[in-house]
């Protein structure tokens, strides 16, 4: 037995892989919170107005919550499955620390759902008519950004995944949440845009991620005993 | 009266009319009222239906205790 | 706190107390379901839990595998506490529940892979092994949505195959099962305790294990 | 230490205690409320700028300061319930979500019926008042998620760890919300804090309306406290002779 | 036998009442869309501009977007339970007309889930700074409008039922469906308050309303048995 | 298509041929389920199927119940195809499949009352006298969430004793029930069948029900 245990690190790596297999056999998972950006990114012009210059100034603040909201859409995916085929009572039988599993399933979650949505947001940029000065920053803040959504998101998961209806309750208890990384990441853009120099802007933002990164799924893991309870 | 004197008001309806700002300061005044009431007495309307629920609880247990017991 | 020098006596028997529980008390709403509950599991045993519906079963094995934590007692994992020792108690435990941890979109081989890489290191050989033996040959390679339920809970129980944990928490594994699936993990239970290992199990079934020791609940 | 400590998380003992609190609170309560309130009604002198709409600060600034506490409040007692698992306080954080979103509510209206005057709006984005609001949306978050899961114990617990997290992400809203908004919009007639050279006839009556308000919040939270008590310990055998005895 | 057959109305009732108690039951279905209308309205001053101006040129839309998002997020709940414990599959073995039963749910749930977010939007459009003369607009068309997005999202559940990621494919079929009704309820916001008469867009709403009421039931109740298939 | 006449035979017995299958063939997952399955069952009848995992019982089930379309061949209903009747059909249909259709927020009776009222209208006291007879009394009014698997199955099972429909299709009813309830349950069918019902169940428990008909699948 001693020389077949697996060590922490390999479990990562299962834990990791399998959840990319996962997202690979439904394609879906890895199409759908990006094609949710390009469909409630152009909601906007729709809803607002067509009109270039308006656009333009509303652009930024669109795209990062068109961000949030895709990623608060593509949460639903991350414990959901598991709770309900009871793999994730196999997860919290795990010998491991629980902390790095979580971290690994939140590490495959945004590779599937957020990343994609971060490469494609120039696209979005463009089409929004955001000054083309702010393309290159809006790309970066949202990649320090989608992560940080994905930490809280997986916070908020992680107490209601055992709830019927999570889809509102999870909203309401991220979305608030997440306004900080919001608020950062819409004025690091404006900021920057107004000539202000990115590195502190960046800075906080990082910090944010750090934060997240070694705080959130503790509490993730947290929230999950006890709701599988 | 130095009480009566230094009242800011001379008149009733001046002190109802609040300086023509009746509507704000009378309806934070009476939202207050509301709250107070609202979270005091509920309260103490639930105890009272914690109680009676309570007891009709103890009732019905005695009831089935004495029907299985003679049963 | 109960003292652990309680606990010494159990180790006369030909096996080692692998879990014992001390005045397990639970109550879940607002029925008491276990009160000064004390067993314990011994290396070798197959310990059956009996008891109608509703009376407590799943819980009492959640509570074991410290997935439910409404209860008043103490679990011992060879004498000690668990609380301390859970990364060691968890190495040693495989729990099947009535939700069998199989994902529908993984196919049994890689579901397999997974459960059983979170505990141990495992060769894509064994696998396909344990699968052939629960009688999935052919089926290695389907998406779980595919299989009938049957076939689904054989994947789960295919990870017993592979495992090398001594203690199995099993609650009703036949549910699905026909018959050769139930005389085939039968004769495994057995194989098992022989091999020194435990098992704890519920099932409303006749189970046909020599040496069947039996807790009757509520 | 420890023994007052497991004295005092238990249900009965604080029931009986508080039970004799209870009048040396409401007594104070309601001479300060009278004397704050017929102070504030009748005797302020009528602000230079705000005119007799000062009046409402004596019930905005007790309930918007008190509101503050809440998720501190709801993080200690969350951090108990998880560490020590004492039952009280669970009873406690679970009544403070309801109370505390009153009391939100409360400075939320009472500020923007003050704004409306004031501001000549009832409402602008302006940092203290979208992280008051913000903050009202987490206790709402806290109150569903505590109805949505069934069980009480895991929902405990559930609550507890949302408001632990949720107390370090009030204070980065309201850092960051105010951040948000000094860089954007300047600092003129929005601040809320300006009338520190006021005289002792304003603040006077005010500290006497922050103490009152604060003994009222008390006396709410210990008494939805108790209900909570009766319900959850209700088999216990104190209890069923406490409701016979009434 | 034959005496105690239900009629199709009282299965309609039946079916209607049961939606409903569930909904009180959690009292979270009431209370969460109507909370996350509220939450995802306040991202808009957060994430694009705090200033009065512009927030009232953008308020129409971002209340329709908002209607709309908080419709779609409610959808999930529609089926969801049923189709998992199975009730839906006794649904579907009713004798009754499916576009009854359907419909009855449909009601229910909007009753629940949208009514609320109508009641509540003059709020929101106060504090967004819609211009004045626009509530009652607003008011009416999302009143018309959101029984709308119910009525579609449910066909889009009704597809969706039965997949384990089911939150962002839903949106992805769901959204672009309705964008007429987006187009046609801040249009109608929009001419109204350039002085245009209110009756000929409440007529346009007011036939999609009763055209999607018609078909859209027939639609989901096929797609439901198919779903269970 | 094949012609009705062909199911007059059928109508010989003392019970009249209540559904009858004709050439049923199904393929799932690239792999033959059944084909050329002829049967029928009459009033009177409890029809056992059975078969190992995977072979196919939930598939035959569900195709009877028009859950499931990917079948060839023609299935009759006192000798018509079911599509001409399909309203008739499932006045007289209660099913009860492996997911068995218990909301967990409502109350067992609040469940009992819509799953009947679907088929027929319901007074209080029978919902209350169903419960209790299938072991539920004290627990009408708890939500079903915290009742145990085995009550939970108890709670759809009740429906059978209100319900006044004539075919009875139960996929796996007994798999989390204790002794009694399959005891029980079992007395129910013969029941059902002595007053001219008819039962299509399938189980991997051996019934004992008297003049049990069986069908192999697989
Ligand atoms: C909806 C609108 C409003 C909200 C949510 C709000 C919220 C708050 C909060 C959170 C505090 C802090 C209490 C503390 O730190 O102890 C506060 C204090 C205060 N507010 Fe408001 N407020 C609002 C409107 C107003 C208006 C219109 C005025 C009038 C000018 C005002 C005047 C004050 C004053 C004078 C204080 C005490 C100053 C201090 O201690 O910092 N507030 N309010
Ligand atoms: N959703 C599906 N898609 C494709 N194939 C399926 C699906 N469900 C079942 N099958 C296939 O149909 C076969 C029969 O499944 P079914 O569920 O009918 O078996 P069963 O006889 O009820 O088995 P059990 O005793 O395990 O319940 C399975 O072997 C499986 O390969
Ligand atoms: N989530 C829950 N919340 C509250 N009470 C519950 C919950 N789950 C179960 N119970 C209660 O606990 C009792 C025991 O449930 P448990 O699932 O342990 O029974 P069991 O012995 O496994 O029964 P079965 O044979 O039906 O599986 C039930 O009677 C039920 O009343
Ligand atoms: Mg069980
Ligand atoms: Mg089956």
């Amino acid at each position: 037995m001693v020389g077949r245990a697996a060590t922490t690190g390999q479990a990562f790596r299962a834990t990791l892989k399998r959840d990319l297999i996962i997202a690979y056999k439904r394609k879906n998972d890895v199409v759908n919170p990006f094609m949710f950006f390009l469909i409630v990114a152009t909601m906007f012009p729709i809803g607002i107005s067509p009109d270039p210059d308006r656009l333009g100034e509303i652009a930024a603040g669109v795209l990062w919550i068109s961000a949030l909201l895709a990623s608060l859409l593509a949460m639903d995916n991350l414990f959901r499955a598991d709770y309900e085929d009871g793999s994730l009572e196999q997860l919290l039988l795990s010998p491991h620390p629980l902390y790095f599993l979580v971290l690994a399933k939140n590490i495959s979650h945004w590779l599937v759902s957020g990343l994609p949505v971060v490469l494609v947001s120039p696209l979005i940029a463009y089409m929004l008519n955001l000054p083309d000065a702010a393309y290159s920053i809006i790309f970066i803040t949202l990649l320090i950004g989608t992560p940080v959504f994905s930490l809280l998101g997986s916070i908020g998961v992680s107490l209601t995944v055992s709830l019927g209806s999570r889809g509102l309750i999870l909203a309401v208890i991220t979305l608030p949440m997440s306004v900080p990384v919001l608020i950062a990441g819409t004025l690091t853009v404006q900021e920057t845009l107004n000539g202000a120099s990115l590195g502190g802007y960046l800075a906080i933002m990082g910090a944010m991620l750090v934060g997240a990164l070694t705080l959130a799924p503790l509490a993730s893991a947290a929230a999950l005993r006890i709701s599988v309870n | 009266m130095t009480m009566i004197e230094i009242i800011q008001f001379s008149s009733l309806g001046e002190f109802f009319d609040m300086g023509g700002y009746a509507f704000n300061v009378w309806s934070v005044y009476a939202l207050f009222f509301l709250f107070f009431f609202i979270n005091l007495y509920f309260p103490l309307l639930k105890r009272k239906q914690i109680i009676r629920e309570q007891k009709r609880r103890s009732i019905v247990n005695k009831e089935t205790a004495t029907e299985i017991s003679s049963s | 706190m109960v003292e652990v020098e309680t606990q010494a006596g159990f180790v006369e028997n030909a096996g080692r107390t692998m879990l014992s529980v001390d005045a397990l008390f639970c109550e879940r709403a607002d029925r008491v379901l276990f009160r000064e509950l004390d067993f314990s599991i011994k290396e070798g045993q197959v310990l059956q839990i009996k008891g109608s519906n509703g009376s407590g079963k799943t819980t009492l094995l959640r509570i074991l595998c410290g997935l439910n934590e409404g209860y008043e007692g103490a679990i011992y994992w060879y004498g000690e506490p668990i609380g301390g020792k859970v990364e060691e108690y968890y190495s040693s435990l495989a729990y099947i529940g009535h939700r069998i941890g199989v994902n529908k979109v993984l196919t049994p081989k890689e579901n397999l892979r997974w459960t059983c890489s979170l505990q141990q290191v495992v060769a894509d050989e064994e696998l396909y092994e344990a699968l052939d033996k629960v009688g999935l040959r052919g089926f290695e390679e389907s998406q779980c949505f595919t299989l009938s339920a049957g076939q689904q809970q054989r994947v789960s129980l295919a990870k017993l195959l592979i495992s090398d944990t001594k203690l199995w928490v099993l609650d009703e594994p036949f549910t699905t099962l026909d018959a050769d699936g139930v005389k085939q993990l039968e004769d495994l239970l057995r194989d098992h305790a022989d091999k020194g290992g435990a098992v704890l199990i519920t099932t409303h079934h006749n189970l046909s294990v020599t040496d069947l020791q039996v807790l009757e609940l509520g | 230490m420890w023994l007052w400590f497991s004295k005092l998380g238990s249900p009965k003992w604080f029931y009986e205690l508080s039970g004799r609190w209870l009048p040396w609170l409401v007594i104070p309560m309601a001479l300060l409320l009278v004397v704050g309130i017929v102070w504030a009604l009748l005797f302020v002198p009528p602000d230079y700028q705000q005119g007799e709409t000062i009046r409402i600060m004596y019930i905005h600034v007790p309930f918007a300061s008190i509101s503050l506490a809440f998720f501190p409040l709801m993080a200690v007692a969350g951090t108990i319930t998880l560490v020590w698992k004492m039952k009280l306080a669970d009873m406690v954080a679970k009544v403070a979500a309801p109370l505390g979103a009153w009391f939100t509510a409360l400075a939320l209206m009472s500020g923007s019926i003050w704004g409306s005057d004031i501001w000549g709006t009832w409402w602008i984005w302006d940092g203290r008042l979208t992280s008051m609001l913000l903050q009202f949306f987490l206790l709402i978050g806290v109150i569903s998620l505590r109805s949505a899961l069934e069980d009480s114990d895991a929902a405990a617990k559930a609550c507890a760890v949302l408001s632990i997290v949720g107390c370090i992400n009030v204070f980065v809203i309201k850092y960051s919300v105010e951040w948000w908004n000094t860089l954007h919009q300047p600092a003129s007639s929005f601040s809320l804090s300006d009338e520190a050279p006021n005289p002792p006839e304003v603040w006077v009556p005010l500290v006497i309306m922050i103490i009152a308000i604060y003994l009222f919040f008390a006396v709410s939270l210990i008494l939805s406290t108790r209900n909570e008590i009766l319900e959850r310990e209700r088999r216990a055998q104190w209890v069923q002779d406490l409701v016979e005895a009434q």
